[in-house]
C-alpha cells in the first residue's frame, strides 16, 4: 500500500525490538472474543488512477450549470486562485490545532487577524477560532445569551431567519427543558415589531433576526434595539451572507450585542453545503462567556510579540462539564480562506463586491418583474437575494431553466406554506448580464400556469 | 527563505490605495441605493489594503512558522497525525463536488448523494453499527449528536433519564457533550492503566471513597441515561471488559456510548457493535486521514445501533433501485428523505462537512479492507516501537499493552525538576512537534505519544533517539530545559498575562 | 492592478527620493523619437475573474476525449497528485537557476538526483539538468558526436527515428556547411542494416536510431553497434517514449554509446507538446563535451555535502562562442516532475507500467486484427505502439471514433508515403479493456473502403 | 520545521520493498515477452524504493532549502524575477489544455490554436513586429531561430554571408548562439555604460585598438550577416543610438538583433519595430512573468519583420475567417500551416513550451495595454529607487540613466579587500537572494540588481537598509564578510574540487 512505508525486512526489526512475532501479536489488549474474526467485507485496495477515476466518476453524476440564480444559505461567489494556492501549503492545512506556539505561530498569527478582520466586519470586539456553520453559530449563539443574560429562559427567534438554521436552533434546545424558543413573525417580509413587542418579557435572554434574513430583506436593526433593550434583552444579528457586510451597516454598530451566521462566501464554493465557516462576534463585556477557540497576542520571554491560544479556561479540556461549549475541533481553515480573501478584497473590494452583487440582483429583480407571471411581493431594500410570486408552474419553470444548465431561485413554499408559489431568486457578480437575459428568455418561453 | 524572521501583521502593511483584488466591469446598471441611511456600511477599520503579491508573501512567509505532516512524525496523543493524499484534496477539489449546492433538487445531485450514501456503507461494515449519519462537523458534535440519539431514545420510551457516566479518564468534549444534552455527569473512577473500575477506589490522597460501575448502576440505576466510554481508552489500552460494561448497563436499559477518536487502532481488527456498543462517532480528521486544516474542518459522523436509527438526524440518504431489463445491472437513484417523524432533527444546516467527507471516502478506496487493517496493524506496531525503545527512560506508568499510543509519565526526570514541558519544549528545538502533553488527566505529566502508521522505522528512530538523548540531558544539564525551546523563532510565551489582560485583535494604534 | 503594489503616497515618495516629478521622467535615456507615442493598441486590463472565464473558454473549446490511441512522440500516462503538490510549492516553481549555492540547495541536490535517475534509466554515466525536448535533444546529441568524434563530419540518422526529430535536425544542421546529415533507410520496420554498412564510412561521426523507433518497433542496439563502432562512429539512441526504459534494457548496456530524447513521459500529460523534457545521457569519457548544466557534489567549508553547479568552462556564460551549446535556460521543473515520479514509482513500479503498457498494447493489436480491413504490416517487437495497415477510410474511421469521443492512431501516411493507408496505434496503462472493447466496436461500424 | 537540517539523498533513504505507487489491475492478458533475451531490461541500480509520505517529505524538506520569489525580493538582474500570479498557473492547469494532444487534428484543438493565434498578436503589438513563431522553449533557443532566420534571409539573396557582431557587454548565449548558427563572432567594443562604440577604443590596459562600429562596418561590409544587440544593454540603459547603429547596419544589408530578455523596460514604452529592429526574441519566463521553475521551462518567441516572415519555422498558425449572416460577429477558425516553401523547417518538436505560452497570455490579458505599461514604469522607477538610496554606498561605474536594473561595481568595497562575492553572500544570511554578480564582465565586480515592479515601497527599503548596513560592515569589520554566509545551512562551496574531481551521480557504496 503505497501510503504505508512498510518493508518485510525493517517491520520484522520493528517486531523484534518489541519481541514479538507477529503484528497480531499486539493486539492481545484486546480480548478474543471481542475481534472480528474476518477481513471487512469491503472492496480491496485501489491505485491511485483506479481511485480518482471511481470519484471522478461519482463527481460527473452531478449536473453542472452555467449559472446558479440560488443563494438561500450556499451563495455562489468568485474564489481567487491565490487562496487554494495558499492552503494548499502543508505547513496550513495538515497542521494541527496549534497547542504548542513556538512551532505553531503561523496559525496562531493567522486566527488573530481572521478574529481581527471579523470584528471589523461585523462592528464587535471579540470573536473566536471559528464554529461549525451558520446553524451551529446560532445555536452557541443563543446558549451564550442565555448564559450572559442570567435566569433568562427564552429566546426568541425571528421566522426571518434561515428556516435550517431553525432547524438546528430547535435540535440543541430540545434537551434543554428549562429553556424556550419562541418564533415570531413576519409582517411585509421583516420581523413582525407588533408580535415581537407581544413576546418580549422579563424571561427573554435574546431575540435573533436575520441581517439580512432569509428572504432577502434587511432587518431594521436600529429599530428592533430599541424595545429589545428596553426588555433587557440583547440582539442577535444573523447574517448567513456575508457579503452583504459590504453593502449594510455592521450590526454591531446598527444595534446588534451579538452577531453571528454563515462566512462561506468569503473564498469559499457550495460545496454541498460545506465545509462552511460559522461565526459568533460579541461585546468585550462578554468575552469570558465566548465558545471556541481564541487567539490573544502576547510576548515571549524576551519581549517578542507572539500568539496563544488564551481564555482556555472557558473550554471543555479544562472545564469539562462547566465549559461554555463542547468544541473542540473547528473550521480553522475555512477561515484562513476567508482571512485570505478579506486581505486580498480590502476594504474597497469588499465593499465594491457587494455593490457589484447589490447591482445584479437589482437588475434581475427588474427584467423577471417585466414577466407577466412574475409579481412583487414586498418592495424591502434587499441585498443580492429577493423573493417575487410566481403564478406560473414551478416544476415547468424549473424544467426549462435546466435544460439551459441554469439552476433558477428556490420554491420558496418548501419552507413558507405562506409563500406558496414564490420564488428566492438570488444574483452575484458571478452573474453576467447575459446570463440573465438568458434566464429572463427562457422563462418568457414557459408554457403559462397548468 | 527562512532567515528573515519577523512577519508583521498584514494590517501594519496595509497601505491606502493598494489592491489584491480587480473587480469584473460591471455589465448592468449600477445599484440604486434603497437603503436607510442608518444602514449604509459605514466603513473599515482593519481590512488593509495590499497588492496580490504581498498578501501571498504573508501567508507564505507565516506558514513557515507552523510544522506540518509533510516536516515529519507529528506525534500528538489521540490526534492521529497521519499522512495526508494529495489525491484526497484533489478529489474534493472537483468542480463536480465544489460547484454543487445544497438546495438543488435531489435529482441534479445524484453523484454527491452516491457519495454520501457509499460512505455511509463503509462505515457501517467497519464500525458494526447499522445507522449512520454524516452530519456532525466534528468528533465534538458526533458525541453531541449520540447524546441527542440517547435521550431521544429514552423519551420515546417515557423519561429522558438524568445522569451519564463518564470515566475521569475521557476527553473534555465528553463531560461538555452531556451537559449540552441537558445531563447530569457523574464521573467513574478509572484504575491507573484508563481502564473503568468495577469497584470503588479509595483515592490514596484524601482517603474519599469513588464509587465504581457497580455501586452507580446499582444506586442510580433508571436515572442512567447512558455512558460515554473512549476505546481503547486515552492511555491507549482497550476497555478489555467493555462487554461486561456494556451487558452491565444494558440491565438498566442504559446505553453505551463509544467515543472514536481511537478508532485508528480498531479498523479491521474489531468492531464497537460487535462488543456491545449503542451508539458512537468517529473522526474521519484522524482515522481517515482528513486533514486536521490547523484546527478543522473535520468530520464526525455518528454509528447507531437499529433501535437508534430511528432518531438520527434528518434528512437521511436513500437508495432506490431502479427497475432495469433481465440480467443488466441493477441501476439506483438517491435520495434524501426528510420525513422522519422521530428524528432528533437537524445538527449541521445541510448535510456536514462534505468536502472533507469525499476525503474519507477516497481514502477508504485507496486503502480498502485490506489496506485498512494493515494500517491498523501499523499503527499500533509502531507505537509499541516508541514503547519499547523509550520504556526505561522514560516511566510507562502502566503495563499493560498499548495499542495505537503509549502514554509516558514524567516521573523519572521530574526527579530533576525536570517536567514534561520541558521536555516538550526541547523536542521543538530538534525539529519535532512535541507529543500530547498533561492529557490524559490520570496520568502525572503525561506524555501521550500517537506516531500513526504513517512513520517508516528511520523517522521513528530519529524520534527515539532525540527523546533518549533529552532524557540524557536531564541527567546532565537539567537547567537547560528549562530554557527550551532554544532555536525556535520564539522562547516560552507568557501566557498568563495573555489570559489576564487578553488582546484579541488588533486595533489601530 | 492587482499584481502592482502600487499606492499615491508611496509611488510619489519614490519618486521624490528619485528626484524626478513624473515615472515618465526617468525614460529620459530613451530618445523621444524611438518611444512609442500612443497607448499599445490591445484590450484594457482583465479582473481574475473576466481573464478566468476568458481562458477557460478557450481550453473549452478543444475537444476532449474519454481515450486517445494516439502516441507518436506524446504519450498519455497517469500523473499521480503529488508531484502537482509538490512543484506548486513556490519554493520550487518560483526559483531561478541555482546560481547561488549556499540559497538554492534544494534545487541542486534535486537536480543531482535526477542525473542520477537518468543515469539509471539509460545506463550511462553523465548526464545534465536536462534539455528543451526530444528534437532539441537530438540536435544536441548530433553535434556533441561531432565534437567528440573529431574530424568526422556526417550524422546517420535511422528513417525509423520521429519525423519531426528528424525535421529539427535537418534545421540546425543546415547553417553548418561542413556537416552532413545522412538518412538510413527502413526494413520490415527497422534501420536495414544493410543500408547502414553501405553509408558508414570514416566520415561518420555517429548513426541515431530510434528505441524503440517512431514505428514502435525495438531497434536491436546490440546488433547494430557491432558495425557502428568497427567503422569508429558512435551509436546514439533515440528514446521518444521513456516508459519503454522499464521495458527493454538500458541503452547504455545494449551498446549505446550515447543516449537521448524525450522524457515528458515521467508525470506529465501531453500538453500540446510542451513543455516536455529532453535528455542526454553520455560516456563519463564525454562528459566535458556534454551541453547545458550540470550538478555536482562537493563540500562546503565545515565539511558538510552539498551540490554546485560544475563544469561550467563548457557553457556559454564563461566559453561565449567556444561554449559546447548555447542553451542556458532549461526545462528544470519538468526535470523536477520527473524525478518525483521515478521516485515514486521506484523499480516495481516503472517496470509494473512497462509491463502493463506491454500488455495493454498488444491487447490492442490482438483485438484490432481480429477486424477484417486491419492487417499487421511486420512483427517486429514492440512496447506501447504498433503499425497496422487499415484497408479502410482512414477518414472515415476518425470520424466514427471522434463521435465516440475516441481519438484513433496516426494516420502514417502524413510522414512515410510508403507507409500510406497504415496507423500507428497506442496503448498505455490509462486505457481499460472496456476502452479497447468499444473501439474495436466502433471500427467495426466503420462503412467499408469508399 | 526548518530546524531539523540535512535531507539526505533519497537513494540513501531507499528500503526494498516500499513502494510509493500502487497499479491499476491488470484487466487484459499479461503481456507475452517477444523480447531479444538481450533486450530485456535488466535492473536498476538507484531507482529508490520509497513510501509515497516519504517521498512527498524529501520534496516538502528539500524545498525549504530554496529561495523563491515568495520569499521576497529576487533582485536577479538580467532575470526579472516578478511576481508569478497563481491564476496562471491554474489556467495552464486546465485539462482542456493540459489533455490536449499536439498530433491531434487542427479542428479537435481549435481552443489551442486560437490561443497561440491572440498570443502572437499581442507580441506584435508590443514589439511592433508583425512576424512571430512562438516555437522556441527560451531565450537561447530565440536567438538561434532568428539568428537563422538572418542566415536565411541572406542565403535567398545570394551568400549566408560570415560574420555576426555582437557587443562584448552582451550575453554569453550571444556568440554561443552564433556560432551554432555557423558565424563568426567579431566583437564590438563597448563604452562604460555597455552601449556599443562608434569609433575604435584604445584599450587603457594594453594599448591595444579595438575596432568600433564604424571601422568594422567599413572593413567587413557585406561580410556582415548581422548583429546582435541587447537593448536595453545588459548594464540598464538604452542603446541611444540605435537608430543610427541599425540604419549604419541596414547600409550594408545586414540585419538587426534584438536580445529582448530586458524588455520589461521597454514594454508599452517602445517598440523595437520603431527604432530598426529586424527581429528579436522575448524572454515570456522573464517578462510575461511565467515562473523559472528552478531553471526552466521558459519561453523565446521571436518576432521578426515583414522580409523574414517567409522563413519563420513551420507550422504557422493562420486564422480563416468563416461566413457568416449580414451583421453577426464574424466567426474564426484556425489551423497549423506546414507548407511553407521558404521555412528555416521546426526549432522544437511541437509547437514550443504550451503551458508557458498560456500563462504568458493569461498575464497579458491580465494586464492589458495599460497594465503592461504600468508595470514597466513601476519597474524602471523601482530600480532607480535602489540606485538613488545605494549610490554612494557602493560605486554607480557610469551615470547614465538607468531603466529596470542598476549595476553598481564593488571598488569602493575592493578597498577593504571585501568583493562583490562577499557581499553576495552576506546578503544570504540577511535573508535574501543576491543579486547577479560579475556580469556584465564590461563592470568591475558588477552587482546587478533588477527589482522588477512587484516590490513595494516596503521590500525596497529593507533591501536597500540590508546593502547600506552592509557597506557599513565592510568598513568596520571588512574580514567577517570573507566567512558570510554563516547563517545558511550550508557555508561556502569548495567549486574547484567540484570541477576538477567531478561526483556528478550518485553511486551505490
Ligand atoms: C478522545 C477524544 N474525544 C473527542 C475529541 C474531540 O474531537 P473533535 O476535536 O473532532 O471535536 C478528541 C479530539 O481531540 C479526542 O481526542
Ligand atoms: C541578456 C540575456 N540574453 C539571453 C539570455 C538567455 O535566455 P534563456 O535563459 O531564456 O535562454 C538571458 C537569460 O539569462 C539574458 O539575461
Amino acid at each position: 500500500m503505497r501510503y504505508l512505508p512498510s518493508s518485510p525486512a525493517e517491520d520484522r526489526a520493528l517486531l523484534d525490538t518489541i519481541g514479538v512475532p507477529r503484528a497480531e501479536d499486539l493486539l492481545s489488549g484486546i480480548p478474543e472474543a471481542l475481534r472480528l474474526n474476518r477481513n471487512l467485507d469491503l472492496p480491496t485496495q485501489g491505485s491511485e488512477q483506479e481511485v480518482a477515476w471511481q470519484m471522478m466518476d461519482l463527481a460527473n453524476k452531478n449536473t453542472r450549470f452555467c449559472a446558479q440564480f440560488l443563494g438561500a444559505g450556499a451563495y455562489d461567489h468568485f474564489v481567487p486562485s491565490a487562496i487554494d494556492a495558499m492552503i494548499s501549503r502543508q505547513e496550513w492545512f495538515t497542521a494541527y490545532t496549534p497547542y504548542q506556539p513556538e512551532i505553531s505561530q503561523g496559525t496562531l498569527q493567522h486566527i488573530f487577524e481572521y478574529q481581527t478582520l471579523i470584528c471589523d466586519l461585523t462592528g464587535l470586539e471579540v470573536t473566536n477560532a471559528s464554529l461549525y456553520d451558520g446553524g451551529t453559530a446560532c445555536v452557541e449563539a443563543a446558549l451564550m445569551a442565555v448564559r450572559v443574560a442570567k435566569k433568562r429562559n427564552t429566546v426568541l427567534v425571528s421566522r426571518g431567519l434561515h428556516p435550517l438554521y431553525r432547524e438546528v436552533l430547535k435540535t440543541n434546545f430540545a434537551p434543554h427543558d428549562g429553556l424556550n424558543l419562541v418564533e415570531v413573525g413576519l409582517k411585509d417580509g421583516v420581523t413582525d415589531l407588533a408580535d415581537l413587542q407581544a413576546k418580549l418579557n422579563g424571561d427573554v435572554a435574546a431575540v435573533m433576526v436575520g441581517y439580512p434574513n432569509f428572504l432577502g430583506a434587511v432587518e431594521d436593526l436600529t429599530a428592533l434595539a430599541g424595545p429589545i433593550h428596553a426588555a433587557g434583552a440583547l440582539l442577535v444579528s444573523v447574517t448567513q451572507e456575508a457579503f452583504a457586510f459590504g453593502w449594510f451597516e455592521a450590526p454591531g454598530k446598527a444595534g446588534a450585542d451579538m452577531a453571528c451566521g454563515e462566512a462561506m462566501s468569503l473564498g469559499n464554493k457550495p460545496n454541498f453545503g460545506g465545509p462552511f465557516l460559522g461565526f459568533l462576534a460579541v461585546k468585550d463585556a462578554h468575552k469570558r462567556e465566548i465558545p471556541g477557540r481564541v487567539v490573544g497576542q502576547t510576548k515571549d520571554l524576551d519581549g517578542r510579540t507572539g500568539y496563544v491560544l488564551t481564555l482556555t479556561a472557558r473550554e471543555q479540556h479544562i472545564r469539562r462539564d462547566k465549559a461554555t461549549s463542547n468544541i473542540c475541533s473547528n473550521q480553522g481553515l475555512v477561515a484562513l480562506r476567508a482571512n485570505i480573501f478579506m486581505q486580498l478584497a480590502g476594504p474597497e473590494g469588499l465593499k465594491g463586491l457587494a455593490e457589484q452583487n447589490a447591482a445584479k440582483a437589482q437588475y434581475l429583480r427588474q427584467r423577471l418583474l417585466e414577466l407577466p407571471d412574475m409579481q412583487p411581493v414586498d418592495d424591502q431594500p434587499f441585498f443580492n437575494e429577493f423573493v417575487l410570486r410566481y403564478t406560473g408552474d414551478y416544476a415547468a419553470l424549473q424544467e426549462a431553466c435546466l435544460k439551459e444548465s441554469l439552476l433558477p431561485g428556490l420554491d420558496l413554499g418548501r419552507f413558507y406554506p405562506e409563500y406558496q408559489g414564490c420564488i428566492l431568486w438570488c444574483a452575484t457578480e458571478l452573474h453576467t448580464r447575459q446570463m440573465i437575459e438568458s434566464l429572463v428568455e427562457i422563462l418568457a418561453r414557459v408554457p403559462a400556469t397548468v | 527563505m527562512f532567515l528573515r524572521q519577523r512577519e508583521p501583521l498584514s494590517f501594519d502593511r496595509s497601505v491606502p490605495g493598494k489592491r489584491g483584488m480587480d473587480l469584473p466591469k460591471l455589465d448592468v446598471p449600477t445599484a440604486k441605493d434603497t437603503r436607510p441611511a442608518h444602514l449604509k456600511r459605514s466603513g473599515f477599520d482593519a481590512l488593509p489594503e495590499l497588492s496580490e503579491v504581498e498578501v501571498i508573501r504573508h501567508f507564505t512567509r507565516l506558514s513557515k512558522w507552523n510544522y506540518g505532516v509533510d516536516d515529519g512524525i507529528y506525534p500528538l496523543g489521540s490526534c492521529t497525525m497521519k499522512h495526508n493524499p494529495r489525491l484526497n484534496e484533489k478529489v474534493a477539489g472537483m468542480p463536480g463536488f465544489t460547484d454543487s449546492h445544497p438546495m438543488a433538487p435531489d435529482a441534479l445531485v445524484q453523484g454527491n448523494l452516491e457519495m454520501l450514501f457509499t460512505l455511509q456503507e463503509w462505515l457501517k461494515e467497519i464500525t458494526g453499527l447499522p445507522g449512520v449519519t454524516l452530519q456532525p462537523s466534528a468528533g465534538a458534535a458526533g458525541e453531541l449528536t449520540g447524546v441527542m440519539l440517547i435521550r431521544a431514545y429514552h423519551v420515546s420510551r417515557g423519561a429522558k433519564r438524568r445522569v451519564i457516566l463518564i470515566p475521569d479518564s475521557g476527553h473534555g468534549t465528553n463531560p461538555a457533550t452531556a451537559a449540552m444534552a441537558g445531563y447530569e455527569v457523574v464521573e467513574l473512577p478509572s484504575l491507573p492503566d484508563g481502564t473503568i473500575s468495577f469497584d470503588d477506589v479509595t483515592d490514596p490522597v484524601n482517603g474519599k471513597v469513588r464509587k465504581g460501575l457497580k455501586t452507580l448502576v446499582k444506586e442510580l440505576g433508571t436515572e442512567i441515561a447512558g455512558a460515554m466510554i473512549t476505546n481503547p481508552n486515552t492511555v491507549g489500552v482497550f476497555e478489555y471488559r467493555f462487554k461486561e460494561i456494556s451487558d452491565l448497563l444494558h440491565s438498566v436499559d442504559a446505553l453505551v456510548y463509544m467515543d472514536g477518536a481511537n478508532m485508528n487502532a480498531l479498523v479491521g481488527v474489531a468492531r464497537p457493535g460487535d462488543f456491545g456498543v449503542d451508539v458512537m462517532h468517529l473522526n474521519l480528521h484522524k482515522t481517515m486521514s482528513t486533514p486536521h486544516g490547523g484546527g478543522g474542518p473535520g468530520a464526525g459522523p455518528v454509528c447507531c445501533v437499529e433501535k437508534l436509527r430511528p432518531f438520527l438526524p434528518v434528512p437521511v440518504v436513500l437508495r432506490d433501485t431502479v427497475k432495469v431489463g433481465e440480467g443488466e445491472v441493477p441501476k439506483h437513484s438517491y435520495r434524501l428523505d426528510w420525513n422522519q417523524p422521530q428524528s432528533i432533527g437537524k445538527v449541521h444546516t445541510f448535510y456536514g462537512n462534505f468536502g472533507i467527507l469525499v476525503r474519507a471516502l477516497t481514502y477508504c478506496l485507496s486503502h480498502g479492507s485490506d489496506g485498512l487493517k494493515e494500517a491498523t496493524l501499523r499503527a499500533i506496531v509502531n507505537a509499541n516501537y516508541i514503547r519499547a525503545r523509550l520504556k526505561g527512560a522514560y516511566a510507562l506508568h502502566i503495563d499493560s499493552p498499548s495499542l495505537h499510543e503509549v502514554v509516558f509519565s514524567d516521573t523519572l526526570q521530574a526527579k530533576h525538576d525536570v517536567h514534561t514541558l520541558d521536555i516538550a519544549k526541547r523536542l521543538i528545538d530538534h525539529g519535532y512537534h512535541p507529543p500530547t502533553i498533561y492529557f490524559p488527566l490520570i496520568v502525572p505529566g503525561a506524555l501521550m505519544i500517537e506516531p500513526t502508521e504513517s512513520e517508516g522505522k528511520d523517522e521513528l528512530d530519529a524520534f527515539c533517539d532525540t527523546m533518549l538523548a533529552i532524557a540524557k540531558e536531564v541527567e546532565e544539564n537539567p537547567e537547560a530545559l528549562h530554557q527550551a525551546p532554544t532555536l525556535a523563532p520564539l522562547r516560552r510565551m507568557d501566557e498568563t498575562t495573555a489570559a489576564r489582560k487578553p488582546v484579541l485583535r488588533w486595533t489601530k494604534a
